[in-house]
C-alpha cells in the first residue's frame, strides 16, 4: 500500500483558499491511509512531483532512482487493484522502468549516441523542476494585487472613445466562438464514442514525446512499454500496431530504428535532419 | 492663499517632513480621493464619513482636495450632497471629439461574419443553409457597414445571387496576416472551441479571399451596384 | 529635488506666473490627465499622442504626471503601451464594496496561464510538454474568454501551429507594467527553467508579449500588402 498525502500542503491550501475553483476531487489532510488513487492528479508529472515532495528534499537533491521506484510501486498497486489508468501514466511507467534499468545496470556496450541513465534522470529532474516552477509562478501571479479586488479603475468613466473610429468591436475570440458553436450546433449531435479497446503504440509514442520530448538519443523502450500495456489479447494488437506505426514513422523520416539482434530491444531515435527513410534495422 | 503650504499638500510630498497631523491629513486625503475615484456614482457625504476613521471632519478635507484639483484636468465637484470627479469643463472637447459609440456585434452578426470569412465566396442563401436559419434583414447591412464584409460578385447561377467575402479591414481587425491564418478544424478543437468528437464528415473549409473571382462568379457591374443601392443612380 | 519648481508644476498652480513654456506644459499635463482619467480602461500611447498638439513629446509628460500622483490615493500606472489611473494598492480595504466577483480559475487553467505568460509565444504542444498532459478541453478556451490569453500568430514550423500569448488586459488585471515584471522571471530565466527543451546548448527564449513577433513567427499585423504588391495575384 502506498501512502498518499494530500496534494496541497496546509500552507498552500490557505494561500489558495477562495482564489481558484476547488478541484472536484479533493483529498483532505485528515484522510488516513489512502489507497492508490490517481484521481486529482494532473497527469504523471504531477504525480511524480507529489511523490518527490514527500521525500521532503530539494528537487535538486532528489533521488530520481528512488522516485522512479516509488512511481512504479504506485502503478503496480493500481494495477493490482484493477484501477484503470490513463495511457499517460502507463507510458511514464514504461519510461521509468527503462530509466531504472539504465541507472542500475552498467552500460553493456559503450554507445556514444545513447543517452546515459544519468542524463535521462537529469532530464526528468529538469522537467519536474520546471513544472514546479510554473506552478509556483501561477500561485504568485494569482496572489498579486488584482484589478477589481485590490486596486480599482475609475468607477464612473466619462464617455470617451479614444481608440479607433470603428463603430463595431469584436475580437478574434468572439468570432471563432461564434463560428465553432454554431457549426457544432448543426452538426449531427448524437455521436457515440465507442470506448477504445486498445491504444496503439503510435498513440503511446505521441504521449511519450509529450512527456519526455523527442527521442534525441537512441532509446530502447518498446519492451518496457509492452509490460505496461493492458493484458490479454489487446497486447497482440498493440504490438502489431506498434510495429506498423514505427515503420510508418520511419517511412516518413521522423524516426530511425535499430535492433541489435532478433528479439532484441528496438532502439528508436528521432531524425532531426531530413534523412528520410533511413532504416537501420538489422536482424 | 498660502501658496507654499498648499503646494506641499497638493503634491502629497512623500518625503514631507510634516508633523503627525500633516501625515494624517495626507492619509485621509488619499482615502477620500480613492473612494470617490472608484465609485460608480457620486459618493454621499455620509458614505465618505462612514469609511473615514471616526472623528475626522469631512468638510475641510473635501475642500482641501477640491482646491488641489482646481485648475487641473479633472475637478472634484459637489453634486448636491455628493462628491464626484469630472473632467474640467474647458477640456470637454477632448472627450467629445471622437465620441463614437462602440457597439458590439450581435451574436447573429458574428456568426454570419464568421461564415463569410470561412466559406467565402458565399451567397446569402448559402449562409442561411449553413446557419439553418434565415438571416434577418439588416444583418448583412451591418456587416457591410463595419467594412469587414464586401460584395464580391454574382454567382453565375439562376437568380445571379450576390457573393460575399471578407475585406482587408477584416484581417486588420482580427489581427490576421492572411485569411488562411484562421484556425482550422484541429486548432479549433485544440483551443477547446469545438468538441473533440465531431462527425467524420464535419469539415471546416480552408478559407481564401483572393481578389480573383471564382469561375462561377461574375464581377459586379455599375448597374448591379445601383440596383443594390450601393451607388446613387447615375443616369438622371 | 528642486522642490519649488517641481511643486509648482505638480500643483498646476493656476496663478502661476511661469513663462509661456511652463504654461504650455501645464496645459498638456491637464489634457493627458483628463483623457486618462475619463477612461476606465488603459489608454494607448497612440491615442494620447493624437490628442496632443503635434510635436509634443508624451513620455516626459507622463513621467511628470506619474510623479505628481505617486504617494496619492490614485496612481498613474503604465500597462504595456497604455496608461491608466488606478487606486493605490494599499487602499483596497476601503473599496471592498466596489469589488467585482473575479472569475475563479481551475488549478489547471492557472498553470496554463502561467506557462503562457512566462513562456510566450508558446504553442499548445509546448504547453503540454511542460505539463506532461494534454490540455483538457476548455482550458485555453476559458483563458481566452477572460481576455488574458490570445492567439498571437503561427509558428513558422511544419504544421504552422498557433502560438499563444498574454494580453494587455492580463497586465492590467495583475498590475504589471510589462511582461518583464512577472514575479520571479529573472530567477527562472537564470535557473534555465524557461527553456522549452532540455539540451543545455539551447537558446533561452525570453518571454515577451510585444506585438513584434519572434523570428520564427509569422507576423500578424499587416502592413499594406496591397501597396507593396504582395497581395495574391488579382484577376487579370
Amino acid at each position: 500500500m502506498v501512502n498518499t498525502k494530500t496534494k496541497l500542503n496546509k500552507q498552500d491550501a490557505q494561500n489558495l483558499a477562495g482564489l481558484w475553483e476547488e478541484d472536484t476531487v479533493e483529498r483532505r489532510l485528515d484522510e488516513p491511509q489512502l489507497k492508490v488513487d490517481v484521481n486529482g492528479y494532473e497527469g504523471p508529472l504531477d504525480l511524480l512531483l507529489d511523490l518527490a515532495r514527500r521525500q521532503k528534499v530539494d528537487l535538486a537533491k532528489i533521488s530520481i532512482l528512488a522516485l522512479a521506484e516509488q512511481y512504479l510501486v504506485f502503478i503496480e498497486e493500481a494495477r493490482k487493484l484493477r484501477i484503470e489508468l490513463a495511457a499517460d501514466y502507463l507510458v511514464m511507467a514504461a519510461w521509468l522502468a527503462y530509466l531504472k534499468s539504465r541507472l542500475l545496470l552498467p552500460p553493456e556496450q559503450e554507445d556514444e549516441e545513447e543517452m546515459s541513465g544519468e542524463e535521462m534522470a537529469a532530464l526528468l529532474a529538469f522537467r519536474l523542476k520546471r513544472l514546479e516552477a510554473m506552478r509556483d509562478a501561477g500561485t504568485r501571479l494569482i496572489n498579486r494585487n488584482r484589478l477589481g479586488r485590490d486596486f480599482f479603475a475609475r468607477g464612473d468613466p466619462e464617455p470617451i472613445v479614444i481608440e479607433q473610429h470603428r463603430e463595431y468591436t469584436a475580437s478574434l475570440y468572439d468570432l471563432l466562438t461564434a463560428y465553432a458553436s454554431q457549426r457544432q450546433r448543426l452538426s449531427v449531435s448524437h455521436v457515440t464514442i465507442a470506448k477504445r479497446e486498445v491504444w496503439s503504440l503510435q498513440e503511446a509514442r505521441e504521449i511519450l514525446i509529450r512527456l519526455l520530448g523527442n527521442f534525441s538519443e537512441w532509446t530502447a523502450l518498446d519492451s518496457f512499454l509492452l509490460s505496461y500495456l493492458p493484458d490479454g489479447s489487446q497486447r497482440n494488437t498493440a504490438l502489431a500496431s506498434s510495429f506498423a506505426a514505427t515503420l510508418e514513422l520511419v517511412k516518413e523520416g521522423k524516426l530511425k530504428v535499430r535492433q541489435e539482434a532478433a528479439f532484441a530491444p528496438l532502439f528508436l531515435k528521432s531524425t532531426k535532419t531530413r534523412e528520410s527513410g533511413t532504416i537501420a534495422t538489422e536482424g | 492663499m498660502g501658496n507654499s503650504n498648499e503646494a506641499q499638500i497638493l503634491a502629497f510630498d512623500p518625503s514631507g517632513s510634516g508633523d503627525r497631523e500633516q501625515k494624517e491629513l495626507r492619509e485621509h486625503l488619499r482615502m477620500v480621493e480613492a473612494i470617490v475615484f472608484a465609485s460608480s456614482d457620486p459618493v454621499s457625504v455620509r458614505a465618505l464619513e462612514e469609511r473615514l476613521p471616526e472623528g475626522v471632519e469631512l468638510e475641510p478635507l473635501m475642500r482641501e482636495l477640491q482646491q488641489a484639483y482646481s485648475g487641473r484636468g479633472i475637478n472634484l465637484v459637489r453634486v448636491g450632497n455628493n462628491w464626484a470627479f469630472r473632467t474640467a469643463d474647458d477640456l470637454g472637447f477632448l472627450l467629445q471629439r471622437e465620441a463614437v459609440e462602440n457597439k458590439k456585434l450581435s451574436r447573429a452578426a458574428l456568426e454570419v461574419l464568421a461564415i463569410v470569412a470561412y466559406h467565402q465566396p458565399v451567397t446569402r442563401a448559402e449562409i442561411e443553409e449553413i446557419r439553418g436559419v434565415s438571416i434577418s434583414r439588416g444583418t448583412l447591412d451591418v456587416l457591410m457597414e463595419t467594412g469587414w464584409v464586401k460584395m464580391r460578385g454574382r454567382r453565375r447561377t439562376p437568380g445571379r445571387p450576390v457573393t460575399y467575402g471578407s475585406t482587408e479591414e477584416f484581417l486588420d481587425q482580427f489581427g490576421l496576416e492572411e485569411i488562411g491564418d484562421l484556425p482550422g478544424l484541429e486548432e479549433l478543437k485544440g483551443a477547446g472551441l469545438l468538441r473533440s468528437q465531431m462527425p467524420a464528415n464535419f469539415m471546416i473549409p480552408e478559407p481564401h479571399d483572393a481578389d480573383e473571382l471564382n469561375e462561377d462568379e461574375d464581377p459586379l457591374t455599375t448597374d448591379d451596384l445601383e440596383e443594390l443601392g450601393l451607388l446613387p443612380p447615375s443616369g438622371e
